[in-house]
């Protein structure tokens, strides 16, 4: 097959959990990779290096351990920078995962300075976020006042776009959206809204949750009215640990927002009466921060620059294409999304009318095959195609074809076990 | 592996599934509760009316509105018919021991005498991630029996 | 020596960085584990075992994977939960360090509800606290207009309560404390200011992010009205890992607060005009969690119990006195805070007039002996003594007399090289 | 490991540390900072008066007073003997050319030249812990120079 990852069978080598053995002699077939991925041997080996080798606390410990904790905690800043091609390393701010970054903006606009939002604001999203770009923005309007405003969908999964004009005004302050959807697929316009909320000198806030495993991202090459003005992605996404996520931003940005968290490492000086706070990444990241995890995720995001993110791509576009080919075979199947592969991610949610989900998800659980049932912290998105819950594929750069096979027969033996001709 | 689907998916359960009794919203109703599952998105809208009996109180009606898979569906359909008519209490006792079932990662022997049907039930301990579906009901039935239990007393 | 760790030094191969040859060819004396603790290999084993073969999302995933993940974590807030004492197990919320879970409690105290903080509150701290217990106070009294207010200290380091019953007053929303001194190693009298603070209705808070690695803690069986309401501490110091944090919280304590981050996991039901949220923990448990962090923090605090709590305190308190004596016979030094070792918890800051703490640390380091050097982020404490830094060394578990003499000689060499005599 | 240290405390170093040059908070002056390194805490409030001279600005004072550690406090000693009289031009050189000393990791080999007493701070490079002890004069002083020259450009 055209596109797929050269050395793929060694490539999956790397990943000792595709070895792992399941009930009744079955072999794993990983399809919940959009829920979180599994983590190549390399990102292990740094986490336990570091653990059993130089774990110290960091910045604050001057000792040979602490020097190296902090070189290795600071590299990874560097290491992820290059990844997105953030035009400065320092606007790199680990966080615990993306929810808190998304958490973070919305908190820190509630808060005096030249960001903040109160009655009359409006902030935008779409119908298709997952629910941690959607609960914060609830939370802000609440306890400002402001107003929250959503972009529709098209019935095929896309983003509505005929009233932008209307909905991003100038009374918006935050254009918050996904750049490709966990659920739907659909990888949206976003240099082209970036465009229209700079122009009413909205931010744009992007979550790329799913976009950073999947699509190269270079930043700094983005013409300056299309780059977003914060991004985020989470680190056990891309072959990284839990515990740690990303929030880049804007320098002039991040330097206006009031801090967030407080705690250690992110103050200047503190007396009782009074405190200041460090210049960014740091004002960001309070107390101790994840360390091994961000060690992690730097080995992590080292490892996809070595496969390069232009043949990743290409990987989850030719197996994307083939899922989408083999599940449209299966009589009565709906994706819910495009169904054009080179519009879309990698991460496929359809319904089958007849077998509820759970139903769909536990069938092919005995057949050794992970997918993932129910609304995919994305239920507005299902609500608006009519269904309470669906199941969804989601394949990354050791998926085969096999296992797209595998899949459909999956279903197929699904569809007869529960009766439907 | 086809062996623990059989275990799973049960004759009896796929029945109770494809025509689930007592199913609907009915008057007359001392409490209404509506359950999610936060997980997966399966929801229960659940009547409880209670009768006074001549041995204290009795389970009237139990009705309900529920959106899921089979498991969750074919248990509040088992639910019902084990406890409407029933005393409360002997209701209650019957839901403790569906319970003990569910959390008995599937080392439970069930009791057939009293969980009658409820015994098809038995696979689904093995299935962690399924144990939520059978319960949800029962969860929300005992929910909705207290609440009405309150406001008589109040 | 009387109160040691039987078997010291089988617990020692436990933990394989102590077995690290520092620049040339120095063995590791690790005194500043205040800072950070060591991991155990059974802590790294684990995360490793996770990783490589029950990786998944939790919750969320109705697989095989995602059914040995969510048992995994979920273990881990069992074994937590044992191991505080936690009166009921959804009442621990895992957090990323203690700092998020101090701003938790600051930040969702800004917002309606029975607690809500405004003009005309106080909120009461103490001149003691880490700066993550003081920041996020400062941030809440701004934002809000209630008023911070602190105990004072002694000369000997301990918390002057002379004024306890007008601090402590009708007034009084939050009184937020450290148990342990990471600075001074006071141990506070938390039981006895719990009892005041409960007799005027506030809310007690309890840093014990140095007194859970260090102190049997049992909240069950604490008096009602001695219990704190909340209490915090942090992975990396109970030989976990980074990344993971604890907040406890009474049950209808967290019922009552409201969402602090929103998102995935932490919802009931999601529409884009309103969202309702999960029952604790969850509802503070925002976003993917940090999981193999939990499950290694499990096997951390699972170590502890079995090495015993009770001897791990007599261990450190044998050490601590030992240090104590030994760092007192080194002309000039002054220990700041008690010298009482049966009062007081591991960290030893001193001062030795004449050389910084920078170049201490250093002279010290070039002997292999970790120790740390500046305000341990704790500046107002070291402004009440009237310095801007000072050297902390800190033991724990795996420390031995042996590198305690070793610390007191370096010393000795300190000031011989400084040109002290 | 003596060697190490030793390559660290020189001589010229202690001597700074001891005997401070140019110690003190002086008129006049066109901007006045505060840094502070806030990992450690020490702190450096530093003044900059520039003066015209014949080929353009020229550093015509820098006074501060510092609290810290022997690196940070010989290091501000040192930096001011190498910049008060000198072109703004030709001390920013300086600075650059310690900040890139400090930056090699051991590896740069300094120009005695340019540094005069500076090239005792080699040592320091290979102690990371202690690279922002021995910059933060340095910074602070670039700081105060650019906020003093963008004064006067108003
Ligand atoms: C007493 C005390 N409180 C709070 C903290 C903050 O812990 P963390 O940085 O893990 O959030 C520490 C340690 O740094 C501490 O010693
Ligand atoms: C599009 C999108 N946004 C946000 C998230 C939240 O990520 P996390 O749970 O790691 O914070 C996810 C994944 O769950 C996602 O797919």
């Amino acid at each position: 097959m055209e596109g797929l990852l050269p050395d793929l069978d060694v490539v999956r080598k790397d990943f000792p959990i595709l070895a792992r053995v399941l009930a009744d002699g079955r072999p794993l077939i990983y399809l919940d990779s959009a829920n979180t991925s599994q983590k190549p041997q390399v990102v292990i080996d740094t986490m336990v290096d570091h653990l059993e080798r130089h774990n110290a606390n960091i910045a604050r410990a001057m000792h040979q351990l602490g020097a190296e904790a902090t070189a290795a905690y600071e590299d990874a800043r560097d290491k992820v920078a290059a990844f997105i091609g953030a035009p400065d390393r320092d606007e790199v701010v680990f966080t615990k995962n993306i929810t808190e970054g998304l958490n973070l903006l919305a908190n820190t606009l509630a808060w005096p300075g030249p960001h903040q939002v109160g009655p009359g604001d409006e902030i935008v999203i779409t119908e298709m976020e997952h629910h941690s770009n959607i609960v914060p923005w609830q939370l802000l309007c609440e306890r400002t006042g402001a107003t929250l405003r959503w972009f529709g969908l098209t019935d095929d999964g896309r983003l509505d776009l005929s009233n932008v004009d209307e909905l991003i005004n100038e009374r918006t302050k935050v254009v918050s959206l996904v750049w490709v959807s966990n659920m739907l697929g659909t990888i949206n316009p976003v240099g082209e809204i970036a465009r229209r909320a700079h122009e009413v000198g909205a931010l744009v806030m992007l979550d790329a949750a799913q976009a950073a495993p999947q699509l190269p991202i270079d930043l700094a090459s983005m013409p300056d009215d299309e780059r977003p003005d914060l991004l985020g992605f989470t680190g056990h996404k891309v072959v990284g640990p839990t515990g740690v996520g990303v929030l880049w931003g804007r320098r002039s940005l991040l330097d206006q927002l009031p801090p967030f968290l407080g705690g250690g490492e992110m103050i200047e000086t503190v007396t009782m009466e009074k405190s200041t706070y460090a210049p960014v990444p740091h004002k960001f990241e309070a107390g101790t921060p994840p360390i091994v995890e961000a060690v992690g995720l730097g080995a992590a995001v080292d490892y996809l620059s070595v496969l390069g993110m232009d043949n990743v791509h290409r990987h989850e576009q030719a197996i994307t294409a083939y899922a989408l080919e083999g599940l449209q075979a299966v009589p009565g199947l709906r994706v819910l999304g495009p169904t054009d592969a080179t519009q879309r991610g990698g991460a496929i949610s359809f319904e089958i009318p007849g077998v509820h989900p759970h139903d769909v998800a536990t069938v092919l659980d005995t057949r050794g095959i992970a997918v993932r049932a129910g609304h995919h912290c994305a239920k507005p998105a299902h609500a608006r195609f009519g269904v309470q819950s669906s199941t969804r594929m989601s394949s990354y750069l050791y998926t085969t074809p096999a296992e797209i096979d595998a899949l459909v027969e999956g279903l197929e033996y699904t569809r007869s076990y529960f009766g439907l001709s | 592996m086809s062996t623990d689907l059989d275990a799973l998916y049960q004759e009896i359960i796929l029945d109770h599934y494809k025509n689930p009794h007592h199913k609907g919203l009915r008057e007359p109703f001392e409490a209404e509760v509506h359950h999610v599952n936060p997980t997966c998105g399966d929801e229960v809208t659940l009547r409880v009316h209670l009768e006074d009996g001549p041995n204290g109180q009795r389970v009237g009606d139990v009705s309900y509105d529920a959106l899921g898979c089979s498991i969750s569906q074919a248990s509040a359909s088992v639910l019902t018919d084990l406890v409407i008519g029933r005393q409360v209490d002997e209701a209650m006792a019957i839901h403790d021991e569906f319970l003990t079932l569910m959390q008995g990662k599937g080392q439970v022997e069930p009791d057939e005498e009293v969980l009658e049907d409820g015994v098809a039930f038995a696979g689904v301990a093995k299935f962690p991630a399924r144990i939520k579906c059978a319960l949800l009901s029962w969860m929300a039935w005992k929910d909705a029996t207290t609440t009405a239990q309150l406001e008589e007393a109040q």
